[in-house]
C-alpha cells in the first residue's frame, strides 16, 4: 500500500495553501495524515470543509492520544478524522499539544457533531477547547476529579459519589459506612 | 462493484388513506396466528426453562472444567498461560512442586471466580496442554451465595453442581483410580499434601 | 316456603338479588377472567406461551392460578401515597371507573322475561341515557387520579384522558341516535324487542348491525376510545408517559384500575350485543313454537354470553393488532372524521325512517 | 446546561400550587423509562404537550472501554468489543480485528473474509430487527416486536452454532477467525433466512401499510441532508435522508466489493424513511448472505503469518519452535508494528471506526471506537423540538441508541 505524494491531493493542497503550518505528513497504511500547527487549526479546518478540492463535509471522529508512556513531548495529540462524501476521501489531521498548555481552539461552529466530541475529549483528557459554548463533562459526573483516559490516571482508582454510596450502603445493605 | 442505489417506496395508495382496510388486514393476520396457536401446531420458540432445556451447540462456552489424563492426574502444568491471557483476570493459579518426580509442576490452587469470568474462551485457546475446557454445557449458574461462585481446583469437575451437593466433596474418591500399585504414588492425584 | 316466595316477590329484594347475581356472577368474574385471558390470548397471537408459572404443588391449571396469585399479590402489596398527593382524592379515584363499569350492567337484560320476572336489574325509561350519564362519571376517575398524584406524567395522562373521554362521549351519543330512531325508544327492552323482528319474511333479523351498519362501527370505535384501550390508549401512553394517570398507584388501588378497564371491556361487549346483535334474542327461535320455556331461557343466556365473549375477544385482538394513535390524532380522528360521519348517519337515518316507517 | 436550555429553565415555574399559570413544564424522561431503551436521560421542556427544549444526558452506561482496552493486550480487547453494540456484537468484533490487521498490514484468508461477511450480515439483520421491532413496539405494535424477536432468535441460534455464544461471541482473531463454519450450516442458514423473510412479509403487510403506523412515523423527526452530514450521521440514519453513503461501498473492506447489493435510501429523512430503509437493508443483507454462501471458497480460516495466532496443538507438543511461539504470543501478546490506523466499517447503526495507535509493544497506546449513535443522540434536540411528547417515542426508536456503544 504505497501511495506517492502526488496522489495525496489534500496533503498537497494543504501544503500549497498553508506551507508554514504543516509540520509533518505521512500516509501509514493508506491513511492520509497531516500534522499541523495549533495556531492554524481553525483556518485549516475551514479550508478543508469549504475548499472545492477538499470538501470534507463530515467530521467522522475527534479524539486525543496521550503519549506519556512513550516519553514524547508534546504529550497530547489531538486527532481529527474527516470524510469527504463528494470525493470519497478521508484525512486525519493531528495537532500536538503540550501538557502545560493543553488548550486548542474549538471548531464547534464548523460541524455540528463537534460539540459533543469536544465535550467528551475534555471529559476524558482534560483538553480545554477555547470558545466552546458548553464545555462540561459528558460521560463522567460533574463531581469527578481528574480525567480518566490520561495515562497517569490509575486504572484501579475509584471515585464513587460519597453521598450516594452512603445511602446505598446504609439503606440497601444495612451497613454503616 | 458499482454503487447501486435503491429509493425506498413510501406507500401512499388509496388503501393506505383509510384506517379500516389496514385494521382488517391486520386482524386477519393476528387471527391466523391466534387460531394456529390455539388449535394447530404451536409455532412457539419459548422454552419452559427449568423443565425444558435448550440443546446448546457443541461449541457453547459454558462453565469451565479441568481435564485429566487417563490415570486421573490433572493435565494442568500450572504454566500461567490462562491466567495471563484472561481479560477479566478471574483465574488464579499457584504452582507447586510435586513429590512424584514424573510430575514436574502442578497447580496447588486453581481458582476461577465465575462471577468475574466473561466466558470469552481465550483461556481454552491459550492452554498448551488442553487442560482447561469450557464444554460442560452448563448454561446458567444460579447459586444463592457469592462464595459458591469461587470455583477451586477440585470443584472444576465435569458434573459438579453446588445446588445438588450440599457439602462438596474435596476428596479424590470419585476420580479414576490408577491402574497399578506402582503408579499409585502418594498423593498422585494432584492433591496437595496437607 | 311461602314466606320465601313472598319475600322473593318483593321488587326490592328481587332487585338486590339481581344486582348480586349480575355483579357477582357476571360482571366481576368476566372482568377478572379477562385480565388473564388478555395475557393468554395475546400470547397466542404473539407466538408465546403466556403465563403458566403460578402453581400449587405441581398444579398450574395452565395459568389459571395466576388469577389467585394476582389477587393475593395486590392485596398484600403496600398501598403507597406519593408525597404531595391530595390524599382523599387520590384514594377514592380508582373506584369511579369500577363503579361506572359495573353500573353499565344494571340495564342490560341477559335473557327474556318469564312472566313478571325480568333478567334485568331495572328497565328504566331513559335506558341508554343512563349509560351516557354513568360513563361520564368514569372520566372523574382518570382526571382525579391524574391530578391528585402529584406527578407530571400522571398529570399529562389525566389531561389526555379527560379530553379524550369527554370528546368521545359526544360521538358515542350521536352514533346511537340512529338506533333510537329506528327502534323508537331509548328503553333497552324496547330496543332489544325491536331487534326480534325480521325482514323479508323470516330471512334477516332486524338487528342493529343490519339496520345501522355505520352506527355500529362508529359506536364501537367510540366505546373503545371511551374505555381508553388500544389503539386509543394515549392516556395510558405506556411508552411515553409510562402509565399515564395511574402511574403512582400500587397494590389494590392499581388493581382497581385494571379491573375497571376489564369490566369496561365486558361492558362494551354487552352493550354491543344488546344494541347491535339482538340482545338475548336467538334468531329464528320463534319458528320453534313448542320450545319449552326453560330451554328458551337457557338458549338466550347462551347466545348472549357467546356474543359477549366474542366482543371481548375482538377487543383484545384489536389491541394486539393495531399500533396506537398519538394523542392529537385521536382527537382529530374524533372531531374531524367521526363527528361528521355520525351526524351524517343521524340525518340519513332520520330521512329513511321518515320515508319508510 | 447549554445556552438554549438555560434560557428555558428560567421559564420553568415552580410546581403549581392552586391555579398558577404554568407556561413551561420541565419533565425528566429517563434514565429509567420505558422508551429509553438504554439508559439515557432527556430533560424535556414542554409547553402543553409540545416539546420546546430538550437536553440529553448520557454516560449512565460508561464502563471505561477505552481505558480498559489500553490496559489490556490487543487480543484481550476482542471480548470487550462484544459489549459495545450488543445487538450486533459480531460487527464490532470484525471491525476491531480488521483494524488490527490493517495495523499489521496483513489480510485474512478469503474463506475467513467470506465467513465474516456472512456472520456480519446476520448480525446486521439482528440489529435491524431489534431496532424496528422495538420502535414498533413503542408505537403500540407489540405483536411485531415479538415476531421480530422470534426471527432474531432463529438467527442467534446460528450465531451460537458458529461462535459458541449468542451474544458474547468473541469470534474474530487477528488474521482470521476463531472457528470455521460447522457442517450443515448452510442448510440451516437457508431455512432460517426463509423464515425471516416470511416474518418480514407479514410485517410489511401489517405495519408498512397501516394508516395508524404511517400517521405516527410520517413527517416525524424529519432531518435534512445537510444537517445530517454536519451532525456526522452515518448508516441508516444518513441513508434515510437520501445520502447513499455506505462504508461497504464508499470504502470497501473485506470482500464486499465482490458482492452485488443495493443501498436503500430515503427521501425526507423522517422516521418512516428510517423504518423503510432498515427493512430494505434486512432484505439486502439476506441477499448478501446468499451470495456469499454461494461464493464461499475452501481454504484456511487463519493467516499463516507467524506470531499472529497460536500454533497448532501438534506443533506445540512436538516442536520447540511451536511451543516458544505459543508462550511468546500469550506472555507478550500480539505486537503490531508502530503506527496508527483508522478503519471504518459499516456497523448495525452506522459507521464503526476503530482508531488504533501502537508503539510496537504488546500494549495498545490508544483504542478508540467511533460510536455511531453518539451523533444521533446529540441531534435528538434538533429532531424532537417542535414535536409532541409522544413523538419522542418513534424518533428515539428510529435512532436505535445502544447504550453500550454510546457510552462505551
Amino acid at each position: 500500500m504505497t501511495t506517492t505524494d502526488s496522489e495525496l491531493v489534500t496533503t498537497s493542497l494543504l501544503k500549497k495553501n498553508f506551507p508554514k503550518s504543516i509540520l509533518e505528513t505521512h500516509c501509514h497504511r493508506g491513511d492520509e495524515t497531516v500534522v499541523i500547527d495549533r495556531k492554524d487549526l481553525l483556518s485549516i479546518c475551514e479550508f478543508l470543509r469549504d475548499d472545492e478540492g477538499c470538501s470534507y463535509e463530515m467530521l467522522v471522529d475527534l479524539t486525543a492520544v496521550d503519549l506519556l508512556e512513550q516519553n514524547r513531548t508534546p504529550r497530547f495529540e489531538m486527532v481529527y478524522h474527516f470524510k469527504s462524501l463528494r470525493h470519497g476521501k478521508r484525512i486525519r489531521v493531528k495537532v500536538r499539544l503540550d501538557e502545560q498548555d493543553c488548550s486548542i481552539d474549538s471548531i464547534y461552529h464548523l460541524w455540528k457533531a463537534v460539540d459533543w466530541y469536544e465535550r467528551e475529549c475534555f471529559d476524558m483528557y482534560g483538553i480545554h477547547f477555547n470558545n466552546h459554548p458548553d464545555l462540561r463533562r459528558i460521560l463522567m459526573y460533574d463531581q469527578f476529579e481528574g480525567h480518566p483516559l490520561r495515562k497517569d490516571y490509575p486504572m484501579d482508582r475509584q471515585q464513587p459519589i460519597e453521598e450516594l454510596r452512603e445511602i446505598e450502603e446504609r439503606y440497601h445493605y444495612q451497613r454503616d459506612v | 462493484m458499482e454503487l447501486k442505489v435503491k429509493q425506498v417506496k413510501r406507500v401512499d395508495g388509496v388503501k393506505e388513506a383509510f384506517y379500516i382496510p389496514a385494521a382488517f388486514g391486520g386482524l386477519r393476520l393476528t387471527v391466523k396466528h391466534f387460531f394456529r396457536n390455539l388449535f394447530g401446531s404451536r409455532d412457539v420458540v419459548t422454552i419452559n426453562y427449568p423443565e425444558e432445556k435448550r440443546p446448546v451447540s457443541m461449541r457453547w462456552r459454558g462453565r469451565h472444567r479441568l481435564t485429566r489424563k487417563d490415570d486421573g492426574f490433572l493435565k494442568c502444568v500450572a504454566c500461567y498461560m490462562c491466567e495471563t491471557v484472561c481479560p477479566a483476570k478471574c483465574i488464579h493459579i499457584e504452582a507447586g512442586e510435586h513429590p512424584d518426580l514424573s510430575i514436574e509442576k502442578y497447580p496447588v490452587r486453581f481458582d476461577i471466580d465465575e462471577l468475574r469470568c466473561v466466558f470469552c474462551g481465550l483461556c481454552v485457546e491459550a492452554c498448551p496442554k488442553e487442560a482447561i475446557r469450557m464444554d460442560t454445557g452448563v448454561v446458567a449458574m444460579a447459586y444463592s451465595s457469592r462464595k459458591t461462585f469461587d470455583f477451586t481446583r477440585d470443584l472444576l469437575r465435569d458434573n459438579y453442581d453446588p445446588n445438588q451437593h450440599e457439602s462438596p466433596k474435596y476428596g479424590d474418591e470419585d476420580l479414576p483410580r490408577p491402574e497399578s500399585q506402582e503408579s499409585a504414588l502418594p498423593n498422585s492425584q494432584g492433591i496437595p499434601a496437607s | 316456603m311461602d314466606l320465601i316466595l313472598e319475600i322473593l316477590s318483593i321488587p326490592l329484594v328481587q332487585s338486590i338479588l339481581k344486582i348480586a347475581f349480575i355483579i357477582l356472577l357476571f360482571a366481576m368474574p368476566l372482568g377478572t377472567v379477562l385480565t388473564l385471558m388478555e395475557r393468554k390470548w395475546s400470547a397466542m397471537i404473539q407466538d408465546r406461551v403466556g403465563p403458566n408459572r403460578a402453581n400449587v404443588g405441581n398444579y398450574t391449571g395452565n395459568g389459571l392460578l395466576h388469577l389467585a396469585a394476582d389477587g393475593l399479590k395486590s392485596i398484600f402489596k403496600e398501598d403507597t401515597i406519593p408525597q404531595g398527593a391530595n390524599g382523599f382524592l387520590y384514594l377514592i379515584a380508582p373506584f369511579f371507573g369500577l363503579i361506572a363499569g359495573v353500573a353499565t350492567f344494571a340495564i342490560i337484560p341477559i335473557a327474556g322475561p318469564i312472566g313478571d320476572f325480568t333478567f334485568q336489574v331495572t328497565d328504566i325509561e331513559p335506558g341508554l341515557l343512563f349509560i351516557f350519564a354513568i360513563t361520564s362519571l368514569s372520566v372523574y376517575g382518570a382526571v382525579l387520579a391524574g391530578t391528585s398524584s402529584n406527578s407530571k406524567f400522571a398529570l399529562l395522562g389525566g389531561t389526555r384522558a379527560s379530553a379524550q373521554m369527554i370528546s368521545y362521549e359526544v360521538f358515542m351519543g350521536l352514533a346511537l341516535m340512529g338506533i333510537f330512531m329506528v327502534y323508537g325508544s331509548t328503553r333497552v327492552s324496547d330496543i332489544v324487542n325491536g331487534q326480534n323482528e325480521y325482514w323479508f319474511g323470516n330471512l334477516i333479523p332486524m338487528w342493529g348491525v343490519f339496520t345501522q351498519p355505520l352506527g355500529f362501527f362508529l359506536f364501537f370505535t367510540a366505546l373503545i376510545a371511551e374505555t381508553k384501550r388500544a389503539p386509543f390508549d394515549a392516556p395510558e401512553g405506556e411508552s411515553e408517559i409510562v402509565a399515564g394517570y395511574f402511574l403512582e398507584y400500587s397494590g389494590m388501588r392499581w388493581s382497581a384500575f385494571m379491573l375497571a378497564e376489564y369490566v369496561a371491556v365486558a361492558g362494551v361487549a354487552v352493550l354491543m350485543t344488546t344494541l347491535f346483535f339482538g340482545g338475548y334474542h336467538v334468531p329464528w327461535l320463534h319458528l320453534w313454537e313448542s320450545a319449552p320455556q326453560w330451554l328458551v331461557t337457557l338458549l338466550q343466556i347462551g347466545k348472549f354470553s357467546i356474543v359477549t365473549i366474542f366482543f371481548c375477544w375482538l377487543q383484545i385482538q384489536l389491541r394486539w393488532t393495531l399500533p396506537k394513535f398519538r394523542f392529537d390524532q385521536t382527537m382529530s380522528l374524533g372531531w374531524k372524521k367521526l363527528l361528521p360521519l355520525s351526524l351524517a348517519n343521524t340525518a340519513l337515518t332520520a330521512v329513511v325512517v321518515l320515508a319508510f316507517m | 446546561m447549554s445556552l438554549a436550555t438555560q434560557q428555558l429553565s428560567s421559564l420553568v415555574t415552580p410546581p403549581p400550587q392552586g391555579d398558577s399559570d404554568t407556561s413551561i413544564m420541565k419533565i425528566e424522561i429517563g434514565p429509567s423509562h420505558p422508551a429509553m431503551h438504554g439508559i439515557v436521560r432527556f430533560t424535556t421542556y414542554l409547553d402543553g404537550e409540545l416539546i420546546v427544549g430538550m437536553e440529553p444526558e448520557i454516560g449512565y452506561l460508561h464502563r471505561g472501554f477505552e481505558k480498559e482496552s489500553e490496559n489490556s493486550k490487543w487480543i484481550q480487547v476482542v471480548p470487550y468489543t462484544d459489549r459495545l453494540n450488543y445487538v450486533s456484537p459480531l460487527l464490532n468484533n470484525i471491525g476491531y480485528s480488521m483494524a488490527v490487521e490493517k495495523l499489521y498490514g496483513i489480510e485474512a484468508p478469503r474463506r475467513a473474509e467470506f465467513t465474516r461477511v456472512i456472520m456480519g450480515e446476520i448480525s446486521r439483520i439482528t440489529d435491524h430487527l431489534t431496532c424496528v421491532g422495538a420502535a414498533s413496539m413503542e408505537v403500540g405494535a407489540f405483536t411485531f416486536f415479538l415476531w421480530f424477536i422470534k426471527a432474531r432468535e432463529y438467527l442467534w441460534e446460528l450465531v451460537e452454532e458458529v461462535t459458541g455464544a449468542r451474544l458474547t461471541t468473541n469470534w474474530t482473531r487477528f488474521g482470521g477467525n476463531a472457528t470455521d463454519i460447522p457442517d450443515g450450516f448452510f442448510d440451516a442458514l437457508q431455512e432460517r433466512l426463509d423464515k425471516v423473510k416470511d416474518i418480514m412479509d407479514e410485517c410489511d403487510k401489517l405495519l408498512t401499510r397501516n394508516k395508524i403506523f404511517i400517521d405516527r412515523v410520517k413527517d416525524v423527526g424529519t432531518f435534512s441532508k445537510e444537517d445530517a452530514i454536519s451532525f456526522g450521521f452515518t448508516g441508516p440514519m444518513l441513508r434515510a435522508c437520501g445520502v447513499p453513503y455506505d462504508v461497504r461501498r464508499a470504502d470497501p473492506y473485506s470482500v464486499y466489493d465482490e458482492i452485488d447489493f443495493e443501498i436503500p435510501i430515503g427521501s425526507t429523512g423522517d422516521c418512516f424513511d428510517r423504518y423503510l430503509v432498515r427493512m430494505e437493508e434486512i432484505r439486502q443483507s439476506i441477499s448478501i448472505i446468499e451470495q456469499a454462501a454461494d461464493m464461499m471458497p475452501a481454504g484456511p480460516i487463519m493467516t499463516d503469518e507467524r506470531l499472529m495466532h497460536y500454533p497448532d496443538k501438534k506443533e506445540v507438543y512436538g516442536n520447540i519452535e511451536g511451543l516458544i511461539d505459543h508462550f511468546k504470543l500469550v506472555m507478550e501478546g500480539h505486537q503490531p508494528p508502530e503506527g496508527e490506523v483508522y478503519l471504518p466499517t459499516e456497523g448495525g447503526n452506522g459507521e464503526i471506526g476503530f482508531y488504533l495507535v501502537s508503539d510496537g509493544s504488546g500494549d495498545p497506546v490508544r483504542v478508540r471506537m467511533r460510536p455511531a449513535c453518539f451523533n444521533y443522540v446529540e441531534a435528538m434536540p434538533a429532531m424532537t423540538v417542535g414535536h409532541y411528547v409522544a413523538d419522542i417515542v418513534p424518533i428515539f426508536g428510529s435512532v436505535n441508541m445502544i447504550g453500550g456503544e454510546l457510552d462505551r
